[in-house]
């Protein structure tokens, strides 16, 4: 059954990867996110055509109800074909979900057929200039304004906002209201006057995120999902990775075996030092792997999220050095692939930073995994 | 894919840890003194515990041993319930040396029946001198091969995995009362536990903890390699260990605190049923194969 | 000059170590404090009497006065003689330049020489039951009755006090005064009813350290030093360690010697990584000692020493593990000494505990150093 | 035993400073317009920073370049002052390949000479394509020897030397910056600097950088292996950059702070002038003789 699926599925990468669509091999994710848009948009909607978007999702919303083995076979393949990084992945794993769970009707209506196939994008409206790990800070507010919301306030970080039709954001909409309360989820247009998108440029030189100003966005007044839009925004973040994490592990193990046959080739290998650490690289992939698998037998993974986070962000900060110090044993030249590795070491060290600090990470178990008593307030 | 415990695993488990939670033999045994640490024995027997590697899932031995390593039970746990069973009646204890990765006999002064193994083949053995161990609950004896008995395949290999099982269990031991520890004990006017620099600590022993038993449940499996199993355990117990004494500062390292009992079982179990050095060459050669795999290969899934 | 000095102390101690006291070497320290005390009670006071205690203590309190690198010396040569651990070493090393620092007149005179002669031995009353790290959270009190302190209390992790002939202790000399405020240092005999010693049974099965209980001691008026008993207390832990460093250096350095030969014979280096870390080891000596000699070339060491302390107690801690690895590699026997590497263990274990644990010293590195913000007070 | 800076060391280090602070070259060293930075370095010469590894005391070279790496100077540092100077004229920049350790040379396009050194020998050299960097103000070239010109000893060790000076004051910049950021950056109410974690952080990066400093001091004594100190300084400055960016957060990464000039420059240090493995190969070849002393021998001392 689940071999099937991975037969059918292999066999339809190998063949649709081709032509003007395979130039996309490796393409787009940290560091590569602004290459080969449009192609990778177009990309994105084969795969619905084919109907493989939004595999997890009811039949009623586009998906086809796919098992989770299913799905883990599906990211892997996916990755190891090497196909694109997805454009519409806001949509499909952070949205829909949160629309399923929380959203009415209309709105599950109105927008999760769009998302499957790929009509429209998704980005992500939380950070704010100046909060960092503190996702509470929200100084955005949204007012109703007759039967419209009017959002004005300044979010950063926001990966896809230049291409992004639609965003999800976190705004304060109860005046004076403080840290967790008074907030709403608003489903905001992109396309519109008060919504302007200035990219950031990274060290790397290239720009992955973008911020984005609302000067008295509009959007309908119908346009908020739940009441409480605090644990709405939570919902939303324990929706990330998850199964994802299988095609992770994937790409993780392809620089892995990269930069082993490097290791090998430049003779960074001879070092003892430099061959254990990449057998402990080996290893801890063994170990993500196992526990990725674990996790999902669960009927709730609970805070297995910070846990995963923790140790495949480490893993790959690790690997990112790791890979300079193999590059470097033989000096860096172009051929060598150094662009690749430059990369991996630049953007790897952010791992630690992004979707919850490790510090937040450790808080997070220390405090509700094992009881132990928060800090007190100054 | 199927890592997590059954229902009725997650009974017995409760079962064992009630008859277990019971007992307090280790400090007796440590003293010489065996009586009530055998009788807890002869209750594990009654239970199944020493016969349940040959019957039904084989993650039962894990569940096993992981709660004998939480519950620091002395006695030479890994032969009796994973090494030597078949060779064994239920309701004895066995002990084994299977040199040179296991020179030493446990406890094979108490233990019913004495073996050598060699290349698979079991021989009865006779107990000779004591040897200094790290740990007093794991008192360690020299023994000599005497008449040919057996044979039996995949001794070691059993006794790593069961190794690893209870050295889970011990970590775990450690974590819980670190953590119950830091709750309670108060410094600077705030329980320790409320400080950043305890809590990342302790946060990290439980991802240490949390990453090696899956690893411990697939080795049972035959879904991971045993020895990456019993390294990872190793490592996860020997930090809780560190952690353990550093929460607890000076205290945990007195006789009259029990802490201690896990502290030099984790340390023995690490050198026990193979070294780290001796596990890490073994997950280099099973890693060789791959080794020669070029990057441009589509991975196996 | 100071190659004079260094061949005419190897020169006594090769005359000396010798006929009963040739027993003593290596005897003493973590883990060997037990050991041997009446005959190394008798080999301290031959030291006096050649003159070689309290060397750099000015020539009227019974020293002589010797320079900063004689002081290097003597402890690297005494340590590298293998001469047992001291017994005096309290009075010599805390007391002593603590009374010098602070002390009146009649103080100096009635202690300082006994010190020097060995005629009277010390311990340190500081540390109470679960204060831990907090030294500030002192119980102890005393009260003037007459011309009399009156001691009750109890302190913990003294070692030596049952050998000592005094002990300096922090009491609570204002009642209902908080921390730091209201503390008195006194100094109080040992052998008398209000005194009582209980040893500490560690898990190796000796004892290192003792409960102290004061019930009602006695002491006379004049006994305290100084005015700020606080001030006095952080004085003499100023005076811990420093030149004896060098002395800890060379024993670290033989305990290393001593585990690079066993890991040869047993096989254990064949490992590389057990070879990484045992010449990663060599590297931190080498750290240890250039930083060392750095602070003592500094007018004021300022805080290095909690920067040391973190070193050396990490690098011992390492030890201890690294030798379970190489003497677990060959199994465990007594001929391989497990007894040596077993202490070596079990007791290097402790060093990031005591003397200000690892935690404590990195906040006193990051407020008074670095001057960042001390956490908010519950 | 003479690690402490003299007044008159102190003094010139301060002028440096000075100098350096006011500079703010590397951006537009990075965007390719070398006029702002070139200008530093003619200020530098008449300051006499190019001649002073031929004058005076060994340490200076290390005061210098210390200064240098902290304010993240651009510009053929360690060939001009540590490697070349007795064949500059005090006034001009070189820079120099000495394969197969130093493959490339840097700036080789402003350099007012190129140079190639085999087996102590000296070669003019003509400057070839460029090849990437991981650090946009260390541009590498590679370089083709032509004519033998002079010989020159230890050039190797000088380079090795200057450039864990470089690193110790990169190091520093970074703790610095950091420590600054976390004392005025606020989350959940409070400076980030105010958490344990974060406080920890930079006490560990604080501790690493203070164990390096005398190292690099006492391999310009010829008192410690270069080797050591290289890569000591390597790997607290890389603490030190990993350490910066945490606590920076996703700010640290972006092009508009200028946190990557250092970050980048770490980086490429770390492999230039021999890699971790090169050094570590050549300590533990040093380690050798010593390796055969017998635990019994008294230690040299």
């Amino acid at each position: 059954m689940s071999d099937q699926f991975r037969q059918q599925l292999r066999g339809w990468l190998a063949e649709n990867l081709t032509g003007e669509f395979a130039k996309l091999r490796g393409v787009g994710g940290p560091g590569r996110e602004h290459e080969e848009f449009e192609l990778r948009l177009a990309w994105d909607r084969r795969l619905a055509r084919a109907g493989w978007t939004c595999l997890g999702w009811p039949v009623e919303h586009g998906g086809r109800q796919a098992s989770l083995a299913e799905q883990v076979i599906f990211h892997e393949e996916y990755a190891a074909a090497r196909a694109p990084a997805r454009v519409s992945h806001i949509g499909e794993e952070l949205l829909g979900p949160t629309l399923i769970a929380f959203g009415t009707k209309e709105q599950r209506d109105r927008f999760l057929p769009r998302i499957a196939a790929v009509e429209e994008l998704w980005c992500q409206g939380y950070s704010e200039p100046g909060a960092g790990s503190d996702l509470a800070a929200v100084s955005t507010t949204a007012t109703l304004d007759g039967d419209e919301w009017v959002v004005t306030g300044q979010k950063v970080w926001t990966s896809l906002a230049h291409v992004a039709d639609w965003c999800f954001v976190l705004a304060r909409t109860e005046p004076g209201s403080r840290r967790q309360r008074g907030l709403s989820y608003l489903l905001v247009p992109m396309n519109q006057p008060g919504v302007e998108v200035r990219p950031i440029r990274q060290l790397t030189g290239t720009s992955e995120f973008n911020e984005v100003f609302f000067d008295q966005a509009r959007t309908p007044a119908g346009m908020v999902v739940g009441d409480d839009g605090w644990r709405v925004a939570m919902g939303t973040l324990a929706f990330e990775r998850g199964v994802a994490t299988f095609g992770q592990q994937v790409g993780f193990r392809r620089e892995l075996d990269a930069l082993v046959g490097l290791a090998r080739r430049n003779g960074a290998m001879a070092d003892p030092v430099i061959e254990y650490r990449l057998a402990q690289a080996r290893i801890g992939l063994e170990v993500m792997r196992a526990h990725a698998i674990r996790t999902l037998s669960r009927d709730n993974p609970g805070f297995e999220a910070s846990v995963a986070k923790l140790v495949w962000a480490r893993w790959h900060r690790d690997l990112g050095e790791l890979a300079m110090d193999v590059v470097g044993a033989a000096g860096m030249t172009v051929e060598d692939g150094l662009d690749e590795w430059q990369r991996l070491f630049l953007f790897s060290r952010a791992d630690t930073i992004y979707g919850g600090s490790d510090e937040i990470q450790r808080n997070i178990i220390a405090e509700r995994v094992l009881g132990l008593p928060k800090e007190p307030r100054p | 894919m199927r890592f997590a415990l059954t229902p009725e695993q997650n009974q017995f488990a409760e079962t064992l840890d009630a008859v277990l939670a019971k007992s307090d033999v280790a400090r007796p045994w440590a003293d010489g003194d065996h009586t009530p640490g055998l009788a807890v024995w002869r209750r594990l027997a009654e239970l199944g515990v020493t016969t349940i590697a040959q019957e039904g899932d084989p993650t039962d031995l894990v569940v096993v041993m992981e709660a004998i390593g939480f519950h620091a039970l002395p006695g030479p746990a890994i032969e009796t319930i994973a090494v030597l069973p078949t060779l064994l009646d239920g309701m004895s204890l066995g002990t084994v040396a299977i040199p040179p990765r296991v020179p030493y006999a446990v406890d094979a002064d108490v233990a019913d029946r004495v073996l050598v193994i060699r290349d698979d083949v079991v021989f009865d053995a006779e107990c000779g001198p004591q040897v200094a161990s790290v740990d007093p609950c794991r008192r360690l004896f020299t023994v000599t091969a005497t008449t040919e008995v057996a044979r039996l395949g995949n001794a070691f290999e059993r006794g790593v995995l069961a190794c690893a099982a209870q050295l889970l269990g011990a970590g775990r031991a450690l974590l819980a009362r670190s953590v119950a520890y830091a709750k309670q004990r108060a410094q600077f006017g705030r329980p320790i536990g409320s400080f950043q620099a305890v809590k990342h600590q302790l946060a990290n022993v439980h991802v240490a903890l949390e990453l090696a038993r899956p690893l411990v449940y697939g080795a049972a499996l035959d879904a991971v390699d045993v020895s990456g199993a019993k390294v990872a355990a190793g490592n996860a117990a020997g930090l809780a260990a560190r952690c353990a004494l550093q929460v607890h500062g000076a205290i945990g390292y007195t006789r009259e605190n029990d802490l201690s009992f896990w502290l030099t079982k984790v340390r023995a179990l690490r050198s026990a049923w193979g070294t780290e050095s001796i596990h890490r060459a073994q997950i280099l050669t099973n890693l060789h194969p791959r080794k020669q795999s070029s990057p441009e290969e589509a991975p196996t899934s």
